[in-house]
């Protein structure tokens, strides 16, 4: 269980390679990559700044592993999120989780992007044509992380 | 008694503060009364800490809610709620 | 929109990069990766045969990512199955999504998999130290693809 | 009518088939029908096509039931139920 904040960007075939190792238990590998987008509700994004907590971030994804790995048979898992300036197009954030059974990897996966994107304590900053201005938290993300508390 | 406070992205850009070290009078604190106590720096404060916006803190890397209380030697935090990801 | 069926590995870092090529409205990847496991309900695996239906298989995997294209905002997926004789440890299948929003990625890519293991025409046998046997179908992945029938 | 026939898997290794040509009376043919016609060639052809085995059937690679109709020059298959991913 791997969790890293960044500047770097990471490359996701060695991180999932890194992952397997030579392990031959694994039956389904679940990547997630979030990446920075030239369109965010109608502004062209031409840059986004990232700032973390440093400490309590790392904790909070530590945590948010912790959780998945109680609810779903995961083998390992490993969450990569960058913070600094970046472009469109460059990576996010990166999520993997290894399984005997994809079921259990497409859950997890899923379910930690959705607590990362409300519980970690990352904060972006988006610079458009018209100037620069702190993204707004969206309810459609606590409904996303809302429906893990219901459904299992 | 001493506590750490920590400001992040659209608070630490308004207050012009990132982190500092606070001597509170000797009483229970909670987030809520701390809120209050930073409010009295000015307008800006007050409309941070205790305006329209939400604001999220933690007390030693752990979220909690307007009730929580603050002993000494604590680190808080105050932020905007998370956009990440 | 890519389909293939081939003997040779695939390397999932290449996969992805070309998917995404240099487009930048991209906001979700997410990628699934299928396994050789050298254990298998209770069995030592130790070498696992796939078979296809040249031609037939092909289309259902483009008619599968046509489903998803209907039912999702999907930017583009990729199926990849490998064919042959493979060991433990091994890759068998990837599938990878590229949306804007992450609901869509991980729902278009787990509905892939779901529909892949009951509608696509593969065919598994397994060889252990008991000898070799033809994989029997599971009722669980019926169910697993059943679940979209009424879920959206 | 003249259709070609393929079979998969456990079929293919135990007919011992994996690609014929056949010629059918002229008359309408079900894959019901077929595997029927099929199973009269003998025991094993019974037990794989007609017995407690599931058994898939494609025409022109679409997957079909019993009650579909083959016309002259289709393509058909029979295989088990699909395992692969």
């Amino acid at each position: 269980m791997t969790v890293r904040v960044q500047t770097e960007d990471f490359d996701v075939g060695l991180e999932i390679n890194q992952l397997r190792q030579a392990r031959k238990d694994i039956g389904a590998v679940v990547s997630f990559v979030g990446l920075v987008r030239d369109l965010n509700e109608g502004d062209d994004v031409t840059q986004l700044t990232l700032e973390h907590y440093p400490g309590m971030t790392e904790k909070s994804l530590s945590s948010i592993i912790n959780q998945a790995k109680t609810r779903w048979n995961i083998l390992d898992a490993l969450i990569v999120h960058r913070v600094g300036t970046l472009q469109p197009s460059d990576q996010i954030v990166l999520v993997v989780v290894s399984s005997a059974h994809r079921g259990d990897a497409f859950s997890a996966c899923e379910f930690m992007m959705d607590y990362l994107k409300t519980e970690a304590p990352f904060w972006k900053k988006e610079a458009n044509s018209k100037g620069e201005h702190w993204i707004e938290a969206k309810s459609a993300d606590d409904m996303a992380r809302d429906r893990w508390k219901i459904e299992k | 008694m001493k506590i750490k406070l920590f400001y992040f992205a659209r608070l630490k850009e308004t207050l012009k503060y990132s982190t500092e070290d606070l001597e509170l009078p000797d009483e229970s604190f909670t987030i809520l009364k701390l809120k209050a106590f930073l409010a009295k720096r000015g307008d800006v404060w007050g409309q941070m800490l205790m305006g329209k916006l939400k604001v999220r803190a933690a007390i030693n890397h752990e979220l909690v809610d307007d009730k929580a209380v603050i002993n000494d030697g604590d680190e808080v935090a105050f932020f905007p709620p998370v956009t990440g990801g």
